[in-house]
């Protein structure tokens, strides 16, 4: 009866392959286990507990490519004490990870479907796994849109990579930022505002959006006003975490518990509660 | 480790009883390892030696109560990278703070039979009326525990585990059945921050709020069930007013009643 | 020659001063030992209270020794209303005390003092050459803090301390188990500590005190008794008043206490040592005459000695206590107000502790006056500096300096407790003067 | 608690009072649950290590107490089980629980007597345990006899039976125990309409009671800790001084804390009405679609041990009131 259950609450301990800074407060982080299995298999979506040694553990959504498992990848924005000690980390630093954890992008079922992505500023780093899977997929889907906005032209993430997306063929990549900086010249404004014009069927459209709450709100109404139906919206939330296994009760969001029924959910089953406050 | 320069700590003191700094000398099984990974370059009450500053991390017992103080604290606070507060005097003006509902010139002449030698200011005021603060650890006295983990915390740079719920969580985790609802004792811990580990609920009485007003204290709710476990308002007015009096929750409470009288 | 003694800052006392003397033609022409702590006006903000509040607030003039505080006020209190509290709570009390001589002195001796005569700036220094010591100290320490943690709730500032008793008295059970086994290692370490202070260099100096304490007629002084001195006085505590009076000096420091009639006077534990030698437990005199003391003592460097003694009658006495203890019936005795005025008065670790209270019908303090002791030894130890220095003239100046700070470490000065003490208007005196 | 003794309880208030016969369990649930034995309030995780660099995972020495728990009342036996789901249920299992409560031996007492703050009776609760107890007591005092009707439910239990002198209860011994426990049902010093309370409580989300409420909760956390099924927690990091060895701690949490749904930025919940929302609504309502069950189960702990006696039952009395009783309530679609 006692199968011998992995602990879930007990890190693992992996090694800091790679540093890359990707904006003045964004870092990712390729992480290597230093047990040898070099084997982390996980969805789009998914997250890890990343623990920095004597500071604490939170949750990151893995960036990286999730036909690669050969390395876990973590993209990370310095906001606090955490994060930012995860920022001093150096090449061959130790990091505990728990993972991978939560619901994911429904990439499968969005097979045949026009797929729209919308991401807003670092919510770009938990849908690029998608984005991967897509495109090493591409021919199973229909048009695949990505509408990314940005705070500043400095803030954009992964810049040299959604240039290269933007340059293929089969994928529509639109970038707009809130406040413009010499030399951008592209779209400026809220990312919002590219739904109405972007190459999709609403009717036949899966949409994945991630970003801060009020942007999602806003890509929401402006899907539905194009008649995407909400039961093909799907988001990405957040919340505190200090288990991410169901055990801490603090992710609680409505009935649900981000860390295990998200943090990706189809917006038909949250959306009675979504838009009130203090949820 | 060998390797890395101690930081600095220096311990300043204001109007104060030194019982906190005291605190510091108080931890007999952790002394030693504090000063062996941070060096104590300016502690008066421990020792003649006096290294200069900056200093990595501060700690400011007492509150302002002189004009000389006020400038003083600034010096302070320039050499110090890391500033906290201990204590109910650093961090709310103390029990000195009394004088803050009074005239102070009232109380010179009380105690001193010569006032012109007196130099006070009208308010004890805490610290971080004055200078930015970047911790402030609670307390009449702090607890010894929480300050080494501020001390661990600051030297690990994380954050301290210093929760601003209310004293009835620690009353649970030490399980003392709550003596107000048990025995009708009026009890501040609701709306006391914790830090403590509720010392008093477990000796048969209630709170008396020395580590001041927790996160969300519902001071209103209950000064009236205070009322009707049948405390009067003169007595109201005392308990809001005690060691933290002129913490902003605490004293609007104190004087929603005094005004009542 | 430089012939100014000045100390900004003097360290390893409770609370803030400063110390000045000047020189003037081969003589010491002042001597200012000035506190510029901030006032605090307990005494102020004591009226209108409850007399049920004192103990709580009275503890906050001072972290170093809150039970001395709130023991002296309870007192007032029950005087005012005409109680007596007895047997087992007194005796509760008494241990409560006993865990503060222990915590208070073993800090002043080991951590404030000792490294005086050894040479180190602090006592971390210390521990650097006599690990052990320090270790054994601490210990020690920790079991005075014990004391007061399990009497009284936590060390500083007790919150178990009511007018008439205690909040919550400890089981038999609980008494014994927390606290027999580790007390009977505080005395062997007392014992060592005994011995090691007695080992210390010791300057030479002997000074004619009056020396004032509580005498009690069964035991060693410390919450009861009549005030004596080695000059003729003996009153009881409700006269402290009359025979001391309390004088606002101009030039530096604080309300300074003087006998009336006789003028400064000495009150602490070597007051104590010579005024009840033979009230100490019979171990702690075996203990004083192997170390080569004797029943009088009056060289103040030898406080530290002494010091060390009454910590080990603190254990001794500890240890009776828990012996004898029975749990009350009840943890206090019920005590209505009633209009009047009460005194107080108990043996601080660092000497009497006299409060008066005038309270009215409904318990509502109307006047208060607390005379705490480093403002009654103030003006003796501007008297030692004056008589120290005199002679030692030509002693190098950073040494003699150290020296003087000594004098005034001998004394356990705590600023902080100074409910009377004054903010000054420092004079600054022109560096330039320090030739 | 001794012979003679028993309880008087109400929103904010238990008081000891002397009672003049013999029974053994003649009182009511305390303040404290089980839960503190199985789910302790304080626990350390693991604790890592730096060596040379590398951190260190360090294990601890699994230890779990065995645990016989006696007296436990029907509702509480809910509780533990319902605490069972929360922990062992899913694809993760919190091993320490599971282990402790493998191992825990459970003598139930079925409650003749109900007290001020209990409405087990509505949450179907108790007051009689059906299942999940290795035995199950039934005090019986009669004017000329004192006895126990005991339920076997596990073999455990059966093997103790056996060592204690016994009989063969009687049929109408076993009507005495059942009236009994029906006359407590009958005693419920509280009710609870838990009809639709799922939907109900989904649907209002945006009701003034809640700031009514929120002006006499001190956010206090009592109700959440005494709770014996309210199970959340927070992890703590410590360090020692030198940085070498850092500890995880899981502590009991609230909540009510402003910390509990902090992200970086503030708390989603930072006012009381909205911490007292989440807390009635979890337990009342979400509770339902993430466990299959009510998180109550009627023991009025939270009620007797509110400091200032705020009354769940009478919360969903209050929102209840302003609900047209007929009428399917669906999910709103109401949001703007
Ligand atoms: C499922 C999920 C995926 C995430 N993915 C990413 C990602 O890919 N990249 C990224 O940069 N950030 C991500 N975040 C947010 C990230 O967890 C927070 O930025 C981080 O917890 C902040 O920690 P801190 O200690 O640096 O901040 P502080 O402000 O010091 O926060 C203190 C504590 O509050 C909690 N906390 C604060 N903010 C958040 C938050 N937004 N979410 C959850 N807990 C929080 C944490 O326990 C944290 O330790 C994700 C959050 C969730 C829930
Ligand atoms: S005794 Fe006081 S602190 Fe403890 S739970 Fe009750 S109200 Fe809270
Ligand atoms: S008064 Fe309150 S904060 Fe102070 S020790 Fe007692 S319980 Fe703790
Ligand atoms: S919510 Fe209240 S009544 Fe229900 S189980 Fe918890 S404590 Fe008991």
């Amino acid at each position: 009866m006692s199968t011998a259950v992995v602990d879930p609450m007990r890190s693992v301990v992996y090694e800091v392959q790679r540093i890359r800074k990707e904006t003045s407060d964004t870092f990712t982080l390729e992480l290597h286990s230093t047990n040898g299995s070099n084997d982390f298999p996980f969805a789009a979506g998914q997250f890890n507990m990343l623990y920095v040694f004597g500071v604490g553990e939170i949750p990151i959504s893995i960036s990286g490519d999730p036909s690669k498992h050969r390395s876990l990848i973590h993209t990370t924005r310095a906001v606090g004490l955490v994060t930012g000690a995860m920022r001093q980390l150096k090449r061959g630093d130790s990091i505990g990870v728990r993972g991978p954890f939560g619901s994911h992008w429904p990439v499968e079922h969005a097979t045949g479907y026009d797929v729209v992505i919308v991401a807003g500023g670092l919510g770009l780093a938990p849908v690029r796994p998608a984005l991967y899977h897509i495109l090493h997929h591409r021919e199973k889907y229909g048009n695949v849109v990505l509408l990314y906005g940005s705070r500043t032209p400095n803030d954009i993430l992964f810049r040299r990579e959604v240039e290269k997306w933007r340059a293929r063929l089969d994928v529509d990549v639109h970038v707009t930022v809130d406040r413009a900086i010499h030399p951008w010249r592209g779209n400026v404004g809220v990312v919002t505002r590219m739904i109405p014009k972007a190459p999709f069927d609403p009717l036949n459209t899966v949409a994945f959006i991630c970003g801060p709450e009020i942007m999602m709100r806003f890509t929401v109404l402006e899907l539905q006003k194009r008649g995407v139906t909400t039961d093909k919206i799907f988001i990405s939330m957040e919340r505190n975490m200090k288990c991410a296994v169901g055990f801490c009760g603090h992710c609680q969001w409505g009935p649900n518990f981000v860390c295990k029924d998200g943090p990706v959910f189809d917006y038909a089953s949250v959306k009675h509660f979504f838009e009130k406050r203090e949820i | 480790m060998a390797t890395k320069r101690k930081p600095k700590l220096a311990v300043w003191k204001f109007a104060s009883c030194d019982g906190c700094q005291l605190s510091l000398l108080d931890c007999e099984d952790e002394l030693l390892a504090v000063t062996d990974a941070i060096e104590i370059a300016n502690f008066p009450e421990a020792s003649r030696t006096i290294i200069k500053g900056p200093y990595d991390l501060s700690l400011v017992e007492g509150s302002i109560t002189t004009p000389h103080d006020a400038e003083r604290i600034h010096q302070v606070r320039r050499s110090s990278k890391f500033l906290v507060t201990i204590g109910a005097c650093a961090t709310a003006g103390g029990i000195q703070s009394l004088r803050n509902f009074s005239d102070v010139n009232t109380y010179i002449s009380t105690v001193y039979a010569t006032p012109d030698y007196i130099s006070s200011l009208q308010k004890s005021t805490p610290i971080a009326d004055h200078v930015f603060v970047d911790f402030e650890l609670r307390g009449c006295p702090l607890n010894k525990y929480q300050l080494v983990e501020v001390i661990s915390a600051f030297l690990n740079s994380r954050r301290p585990n210093v929760p601003p719920y209310s004293v009835c969580v620690e009353c649970k985790q030490r399980e003392t059945p709550c003596i107000m609802v048990a025995k009708g004792i009026p009890c501040m811990g609701p709306v006391t921050q914790a830090g403590c580990g509720a010392i008093c609920p477990s000796y048969n009485r209630g709170c008396y709020g020395c580590f001041g007003p927790s996160e969300m204290p519902n001071t209103p709710s209950l000064s009236i069930w205070f009322e009707h476990l049948g405390m009067n308002r003169t007595d109201l007015v005392r308990t809001f007013r005690g060691f933290n009096a002129y913490a902003e929750a605490f004293r609007k409470e104190s004087e929603a009643h005094e005004k009542h009288y | 020659m430089k012939n100014i003694i000045k100390v900004d800052y003097l360290a390893r006392v409770e609370g803030e001063g400063g110390l000045f003397i000047k020189m003037k033609d081969h003589a010491v022409s002042d001597v200012k030992l000035r506190i510029f702590e901030p006032p605090r006006f307990f005494e102020a903000f004591l009226r209108n209270r409850s007399f049920r509040e004192v103990p709580d607030i009275t503890a906050r003039i001072c972290g170093i020794c809150p039970v001395a505080y709130q023991m002296s006020s309870v007192h007032a209190m029950e005087d005012a209303c005409g109680v007596k509290v007895e047997g087992p709570l007194r005796e509760l009390r008494r241990l409560l005390y006993c865990g503060e001589w222990i915590e208070s002195h073993v800090l002043h001796f080991s951590m404030l003092h000792a490294p005086d005569f050894l040479g180190y700036p602090d006592a971390i220094a210390m521990a650097k050459d006599h690990p052990d010591v320090v270790k054994k100290m601490l210990q020690l320490k920790k079991i005075g803090n014990d004391i007061v943690t399990f009497v009284g709730g936590r060390e500083i500032h007790p919150i178990n301390i009511c007018v008439g008793g205690f909040y919550r008295v400890p089981t038999r059970r609980e008494m014994t188990r927390r606290l027999s086994e580790s007390l009977k290692e505080a005395r062997e370490l007392a014992i060592e500590a005994a011995h090691w202070t007695a080992s210390l260099p010791c300057p030479d100096f002997e000074q004619a005190y009056e020396y004032v304490s509580l005498q009690h007629p069964d035991e060693y002084p410390y919450n009861e008794g009549r005030l004596v001195s080695n000059q003729g006085l003996d009153i009881p505590i409700s006269a402290f008043y009359d025979h001391i009076t309390e004088e606002h000096m101009a030039h530096s420091t604080s309300l300074h206490s003087v006998l009336k009639a006789r003028g400064s006077y000495h009150v602490g534990p070597l007051a104590r040592y010579n005024l009840n030698f033979e009230k100490l437990t019979p171990l702690t005199q075996e203990v004083a005459h192997a170390i080569g003391l004797g029943a009088t003592c009056h060289n103040p460097f030898k406080s530290i000695v002494v010091r060390s003694l009454e910590t080990l009658y603190a254990c001794d006495e500890a240890l009776r206590i828990i012996d004898a203890y029975e749990m009350p019936e009840r943890p206090a005795v019920e005590v209505q107000p009633r209009a009047g005025v009460g005194h107080g008065c108990t043996e601080a670790p660092r000497g009497v502790l006299y409060h008066r209270y005038k309270i009215d019908e409904q318990g509502t303090i109307l006047d208060a006056r607390i005379a705490p002791p480093t403002a009654q030894n103030q003006r003796t130890i501007e008297k030692d500096l004056h008589d120290f220095v005199t002679p030692r003239m030509d002693t190098p100046h950073e040494k003699l300096t150290w020296e003087c700070e000594q004098v005034i470490r001998n004394y356990d000065p705590c600023i902080s407790c100074s409910t009377h003490f004054l903010t000054l208007h420092i004079e600054h005196e022109e560096t330039g003067s320090e030739v | 608690m001794p012979i003679g003794w028993t309880d008087e309880q109400d929103g904010g208030t238990y008081r000891l009072k002397e009672r003049d016969d013999e029974a053994l369990f003649g009182y009511q649930v305390g303040p404290h649950s089980w839960k503190k034995y199985l789910h302790p309030p304080r626990r350390r995780l693991w604790q890592a290590e730096m060596r040379d660099n590398h951190m260190v995972i360090v294990d601890d020495e699994p230890d779990y107490p065995r645990y016989a728990f006696f007296g436990v009342r029907s509702c509480e036996l809910n509780a533990i089980t319902i605490q069972d789901t929360v922990f062992t249920s899913g694809p993760y299992v919190d091993i320490g629980y599971r282990e402790r409560r493998k191992q825990a031996f459970i003598v139930v007492v079925n409650c003749v007597e109900a007290g001020g703050t209990c409405f087990c009776a509505s949450m179907n609760t108790g007051p009689q345990a059906e299942q999940g107890f290795d035995l199950a007591l039934t005090e019986l005092l009669d004017p000329n006899q004192h006895y126990f009707v005991v339920d076997i439910g596990s073999k455990a239990g059966a093997a103790i039976i056996k060592q204690v002198p016994h009989q063969q209860a009687q049929e109408q011994e076993h009507m005495a125990a059942q009236q009994a426990v029906a006359q407590a049902a009958r005693q419920m010093g509280r009710t609870l309409d838990t009809r639709d309370i799922k939907m109900l409580l989904y649907n209002k989300y945006e009701h003034p009671r809640w700031d009514e409420v929120a002006r006499r909760c001190l956010s206090c956390t009592n109700c959440t800790l005494v709770c014996p099924t309210c199970f959340c927690v927070s992890i703590e990091e410590q360090t020692d001084l030198n940085g070498q060895t850092a500890e995880r701690w899981q502590r009991w949490d609230s909540c009510f804390t402003a910390d509990f749904s902090y992200i970086h930025g503030g708390s989603v919940r930072s006012s009381a009405s909205s911490r007292y929302r989440q807390w009635l609504t979890h337990k009342l309502a979400s509770w339902i679609d993430q466990f299959g069950t009510s998180g109550c189960v009627g023991c009025g702990r939270c009620i007797t041990w509110c400091p200032v006696g705020i009354d769940l039952t009478e919360e969903v009395r209050a929102l209840r009131d302003g609900e047209p009783r007929i009428g399917v309530a669906i999910p709103t679609l109401d949001a703007v």
